[in-house]
């Protein structure tokens, strides 16, 4: 009784400390990734069609915006804000986009410059409204999302923008390699981002400004620039999805991304991103995306109808977010 | 000084005594993720009786006392209560059985007022079946915690003002005097003067003195040694999650505490 | 032998006598209108036996790229054909192009895609020519002399909702004497209908006609209307056939619906998609028709077939 | 210089004080309140139809429900949580409150019981999901959301339900003394639950729970069943206003509410509630929603196009809160 | 005490000192609401000196320090560097001019690894060109926490642990090693030892003198009346938002700096 060890937890050796914390910080996407395993093998069982390269293709293009999208807004959740303006940014993106090139003849990547012009535009609203306003990011991007899709009717006139030419459809439905174009560019933009949020200074403040805003101003950090940096950035890439969209259906729709920021929201937070900012990851967003996007396929697959696929969807969505937070509180109870 | 006499009573009586200790824990483990924060912890806490739980940063102390009041389930080890085990499940239960505790995080809702703070879970309701339906009486409260803080000696802008809008001290003086208002059997205090100004400090001391000689016990933890010298009767000393010493106040100098804490002295003198 | 005849799962047959598996897609689930296409489709697959139907749409009009991702589920699981209405012309043309590369025929209900592939037929009604008809009724309700009209849209840029109020705008255009004081869309929502027609009825209260373009629009300005205490007082020229549409035809409160067919639409695009993978038969498009329902005809036989459809003595001749 | 005066602000006298106290929690109210009277008086001007005693009935009768939901979410507001599934439990509720009344011949009374009862059910599982299940509110009540709607649906078949006798649309539509029924309810809610909030026991742990979880929980406040009580109540009153809903348009409908959830926040964030909890007014709330009532009326009235209008509220929106920021920090800056 | 040489050569050349002090605050106004926090207070600092700011609970302290480092713009009243009058506007202008602090709300990000916030605003970037694209050198970050950690005697889990994982203790070193490590030529301290241990306290102390003696000035605010008298060369007293007395620490005792907080004693000696 009189004698104290000496093994703190900080002498047991680098390397398991390095294994240990991978391990707590994979935490949050384990379960949404077990979850999604768990129903890509119950979908392989349960209908021939679902592995198959084209339906998998499938499901990775039907995807790619919604994940593209959960990436942007992942970004604005760790800050501790929320976008509600991505569907309407990303419609007024691809209607624009859809114009230029009818009326001005732009070529497809002239027209999709114009449209991660107009979401970079929109983001800097959106922060401008919450850094030099100070409105709060919820009701900031309410209003941009109002404002948003008001402008999108003025422009197009309330009429989807047609007439385009095929190569208008490159960007959502070409292929590379046999792989669809738009998963491509997916996978880069989610590679990109978790670099940018896991190893450089500008993902560094974005986490601390979400942890604790005055700290970060405290540290020296120039709040306002950097958080209007991340809106910019989220809006870039909602205005991307957007014309992704756009060239999907070969037409800018001016009700597109009606309700869309639930599902990326729900993806990010499946995901394991948290409201409260400070926390989130994009590996799990998209895990997230695709967890939801599998869901959908496989419920059409099964002959669920829409009725019952949005109780499944519910359900689903309720069973990764609990035992994600059991697993958690586990982890933080016992070890 | 005034308080000597009596904590040489109730010192006395320690060491012989047939009562069941008021508060006691047995071999309390407590991991947080892979961190072990408790390993096997033990204390005690007699009747009347002033203990000052000191160890160094990080030792384990707040995180003893929080389930000894009920805030983290312990992973293993016991606890009782007048010699009988009890679970803690939640604050409440701790609570009932008359622990009351000022956390060193303070624990406050920075959106009520003082007045609100003060009388959080245990509001003054109106008299009559108004109160039955849950009619707060806002101007009992308001005078009551007046009072209070008035008797700690704390300047507050009113008790109607959010505890956001305080000082370090100020707020600190808040969860002390809610602490202090509700306790009947066992006040634990967690560093409650780290933040408190000279004159407040005594204050907290004088109620700990009063505390203890209208049969209460106190448990305080504190780095600072002089104080602990001064008002406690007894001190428990927590290293690396486990009890290395228990030493009288009346036997021991500054330096005999500091050695304790960092691992050159081991005082453990098993009771069992 | 009942309506859902499972084939077990072994839908890839093409075996011409065999089970086959029909994918039907309307625009969207939840309003009366489609499910009378459900009905129609479920009656035609119960008379050619051995024919599967599978209903799924997504939730709102305005999901063009949900229904996008549909069509392409549906090819994927190699249904052996897809009928459905197109959400958006545009937009759906190369989902109905994917379809045929796949070796699955498509043909359309209600609205079709542009370009229309000449191998897919179509199987609606011209929603512009009948919203023109339904201006002409509005003129003919009101008779001459000046009159203050408004219009309740559905949904702003989907594509029915342009064309019907393309098509209405188109008709009055033809009667000086008519004045559109007030557009004002309901979202397909009742509550939504009643309050912008109420707001409307505040601020013109003159008002004469209104044209409501789809049924939650209809029921809400009929309820604004009675609420006003102006039932009758304002003529009400809706679409479609609900319940409560027909009851206020028969109380007078609307004047006439312009109701399509949609029974005979899906009738239709089940009937000749299961004539045509099981005889060859080739595919070609049918117009499906429009009625106007009024007080004086609700009770024809004609009329009584289109609104009570029933698979004993189906309205598709 | 070395004298110490000793006018701190604590003796000032406790009636100045109470009026400073009492203007400061107004002030959030206040730059609502303005904007709503600004409104008010411009349209008054605007269109010779607004002030008439039909037209403000109008107007309150069609913000009756927004109004008794936006109450409700605001309570679950002030805790820190966000009820999104309003729209799909209040479109639930009328659906089955109408469906015992056509199905089963229940009478008006009776079957807004059932809605009531529907409400409080939906309450009560979201309250359980993020008590019990500790799933952060907005997944858990974007899962009811889904849930809920595909219940609707599959309930009514997906069409709406009609043929109703006309006793159902007294809820909705009957008059008191000349003042609409759903006008009188939605001033007993809005009262009753001003009082709870503010006057009860119950309104301060709520208050205390939104601002500190922890706290409370240390305090012996019973969260779980305090925050269950919370989610239950709001849903009694989405019940309710779903009911209030369905029968103004004498039929129940599947789609009823679809973004409702997005109208009311906004309507309890522009009247001063605060997304991180704690901070939060019925009046202002009430503000909130006739103000968005206002200005959706008077465009219509001055024949603006859905496009401008959105454009509009989205102005509207940003400009009440940004008033409502920038006043609350020259108060805290200045006095 | 080995430092009293020092102070004592500083404080001779006070009085009489031709260089202007390195931080001045004059007439200094804060209101929040309708509270008046700071009502005209002053303050001086000169080069390489600890000055002690002492008050009672709610006086101004820390309102003082926050309008010092940018974080209040004050309301009146100006802010001096070598003379010179500045404005702060943000907290990164007071660092620029060198000014470093350490907040009694400490204001770490609870989310960011303790070595994360260690370099906070300051982080170390890889060399070459992946450096300018923002590439962090993590690996240097971690092992320069630790080293600092060390310097102050924490035993702190592991330096990639968020600091929401931390005890009240842990947490203040960080902070207080996160000031320490970047002050150039003030490091201003609000209460910086108040939750911590015995020894880390010493280690504070010293590390305290070893900046005054490279130089620097340090301001440092506390309730430990011994700890003022220990390590400050000099006493500004705050009172109800002024500045009620500046004392000399080889001058006085215990009980004038309390009579000072109280208000029985006015010592203030106006320079100008
Ligand atoms: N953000 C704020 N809003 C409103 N009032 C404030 C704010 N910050 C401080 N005050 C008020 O200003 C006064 C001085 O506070 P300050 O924190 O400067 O005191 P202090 O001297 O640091 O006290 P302590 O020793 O307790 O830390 C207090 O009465 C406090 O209530
Ligand atoms: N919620 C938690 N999650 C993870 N680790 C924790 C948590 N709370 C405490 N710890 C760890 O447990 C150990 C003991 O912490 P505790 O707060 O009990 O120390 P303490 O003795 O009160 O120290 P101090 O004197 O600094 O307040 C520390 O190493 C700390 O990192
Ligand atoms: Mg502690
Ligand atoms: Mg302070």
């Amino acid at each position: 009784m009189s004698t104290v060890e000496a093994t703190a937890g900080s002498q047991r050796g680098e390397f398991s400390d390095w294994v240990r914390e991978r391990i707590s910080h994979a935490v949050s996407e384990l379960t949404a990734a077990t979850a999604l395993v768990v129903l890509f093998i119950a979908l392989s069982f349960a209908s021939p069609y679902f592995l198959t390269a084209d339906n998998l293709f499938n499901i990775g293009a039907q995807t790619a915006v919604i994940a593209i999208i959960a990436t942007a807004q992942t970004m604005v959740i760790i800050t501790k804000g929320i976008d509600l303006s991505v569907g309407s940014v990303a419609a007024l993106a691809g209607v624009l986009g859809a114009m230029v090139v009818r009326d001005l003849g732009f070529s497809l990547w002239a027209a999709t410059v114009v449209a991660i012009g107009v979401g970079a535009l929109a983001g800097l609203l959106n922060g401008l409204l919450v850094t030099v306003a100070r409105i709060p990011p919820f009701i900031a991007t309410l209003g941009t999302m109002s404002v948003g899709r008001g402008l999108v009717f003025i422009f197009s006139g309330a009429v989807g923008v047609y007439g385009l030419p095929r190569s208008f459809q490159l960007l959502g439905n070409g292929e590379i390699l046999g792989i669809p174009f738009a998963v491509v560019i997916t996978v880069l933009v989610a590679v990109g981002v978790a670099f940018l949020l896991s190893q450089t200074r500008f993902g560094q403040y974005t986490y601390a400004m979400g942890s604790n805003l005055e700290a970060a101003r405290r540290s020296g950090i120039g709040v306002r620039r950097h958080l209007t940096g991340v809106y910019v950035l989220a809006g870039v890439l909602v205005g991307l999805g957007g014309m992704i969209a756009a060239s999907r259906v070969n037409s800018g729709q001016p009700n597109y991304g009606i309700s869309l920021e639930l599902d990326v929201i729900a993806a990010a937070v499946i995901g394991g991103a948290s409201l409260f900012g400070g926390q989130g990851r994009i590996v799990g967003t998209i895990i997230g995306a695709f967890l939801i996007a599998l869901v959908r396929n496989g419920a059409v697959l099964l002959d669920i109808s829409i009725h019952y696929q949005q109780v499944i969807v519910g359900l689903i969505i309720w069973a990764a977010v609990y035992f994600d937070q059991y697993r958690r509180r586990r982890l933080e109870a016992r070890g | 000084m005034a308080t000597t006499p009596t904590a040489t009573a109730d010192s006395e009586r320690q060491p012989t005594a047939t009562e069941p200790p008021v508060l006691e824990a047995r071999g309390i483990v407590k991991r947080f993720g892979h961190v072990e924060a408790l390993r096997g912890a033990d204390f005690t806490v007699h009747r009347g009786e002033v203990v000052a739980l000191i160890g160094d940063n990080g030792a384990g102390k707040s995180t003893l006392i929080k389930t000894l009041s009920g805030v983290h389930p312990p992973d293993e080890g016991e606890i009782r209560v007048g010699g009988r085990p009890v679970q803690f499940s939640t604050p409440l239960d701790a609570r009932r059985a008359g622990v009351e505790t000022v956390y060193q995080d303070l624990a406050v809702a920075d959106d009520l007022s003082v007045a609100a703070n003060l009388y959080l879970g245990r509001e003054i309701l109106r008299s009559g079946p108004l109160g039955r339906l849950g009619l707060l009486d806002k101007r009992a409260m308001r005078n009551g915690a007046a009072a209070a803080l008035d008797e700690l000696g704390v300047r507050i802008p009113r008790v109607t003002t959010p505890i956001a809008m305080l000082s370090g001290g100020q707020r600190q003086c808040v969860a002390v005097a809610r602490a202090i208002i509700w306790a009947t059997s066992v006040v634990i205090l967690d560093e409650p003067t780290a933040a408190l100004g000279v004159v407040q400090t005594q204050r907290v001391l004088d109620v700990v003195r009063r505390a203890r000689d209208a049969g209460m016990s106190v448990v305080l933890v504190s780095h600072n040694m002089p104080q602990v010298l001064e008002i406690a009767d007894r001190v428990e000393v927590l290293r690396l999650g486990r009890r290395a010493a228990r030493l009288r106040t009346d036997e021991v100098t500054t330096d005999d505490l500091v050695a304790a804490m960092t691992g050159s002295l081991s005082a453990e003198r098993d009771e069992r | 032998g009942g309506v859902e005849v499972r084939d077990g799962g072994d839908g890839a047959t093409k075996d011409a006598s065999g089970p086959l598996k029909l994918a039907v897609v309307p625009k969207a689930v939840g309003a009366d209108y489609w499910n009378t296409v459900k009905a129609g489709a479920e009656c035609a697959a119960q008379r050619a036996g051995d024919v599967t139907v599978q209903w799924d749409g997504v939730t709102t009009e305005t999901d063009v790229e949900g229904q996008v991702n549909l069509i392409q589920n549906f090819v994927t699981k190699k249904v052996d054909g897809i009928v459905y209405a197109a959400t958006d012309s545009s937009a759906l043309a190369p989902a109905t192009d994917k379809a045929l590369a796949a070796n699955i025929p498509v043909a359309m209900i209600d609205s079709g895609t542009s370009p229309q592939p000449s191998n897919v037929p179509l199987f609606a009604t011209d929603n512009r020519a009948s919203a023109t008809e339904a201006a002409k009724l509005l003129a003919t309700e009101l008779g001459p002399g000046d009159h203050q009209v408004a219009l309740v849209e559905f949904q702003p840029g989907s594509q029915t909702n342009t064309e019907r109020v393309d098509g209405f705008k188109a008709g009055l255009a033809q009667f000086p004497n008519l004045k559109l004081v007030g557009q004002q869309p309901s979202r397909s929502d009742v509550n939504e209908a009643r309050r912008v027609t109420e707001n409307i009825l505040t601020a013109n209260p003159n008002l004469a006609g209104i044209f409501a373009a789809n049924e939650p629009s209809v029921l809400g300005a009929a309820q604004a209307i009675q609420a006003a205490g102006k039932s009758g007082k304002v003529v009400i020229i809706g679409w479609d056939a609900a319940p409560d549409e027909i009851a206020g035809v028969r109380s007078g409160q609307i004047s006439a619906l312009v109701v399509q067919n949609p029974f005979k639409m899906g009738y239709f695009g089940v009937d000749k998609m299961v004539k045509h993978l099981r005889d060859k038969a080739p595919l070609a498009s049918a117009d499906t028709g429009v009625t106007f329902v009024k007080k004086e005809n609700i009770d024809s036989a004609e009329i009584k077939a289109v609104l009570e459809p029933s698979c004993a003595n189906p309205p598709v001749q």
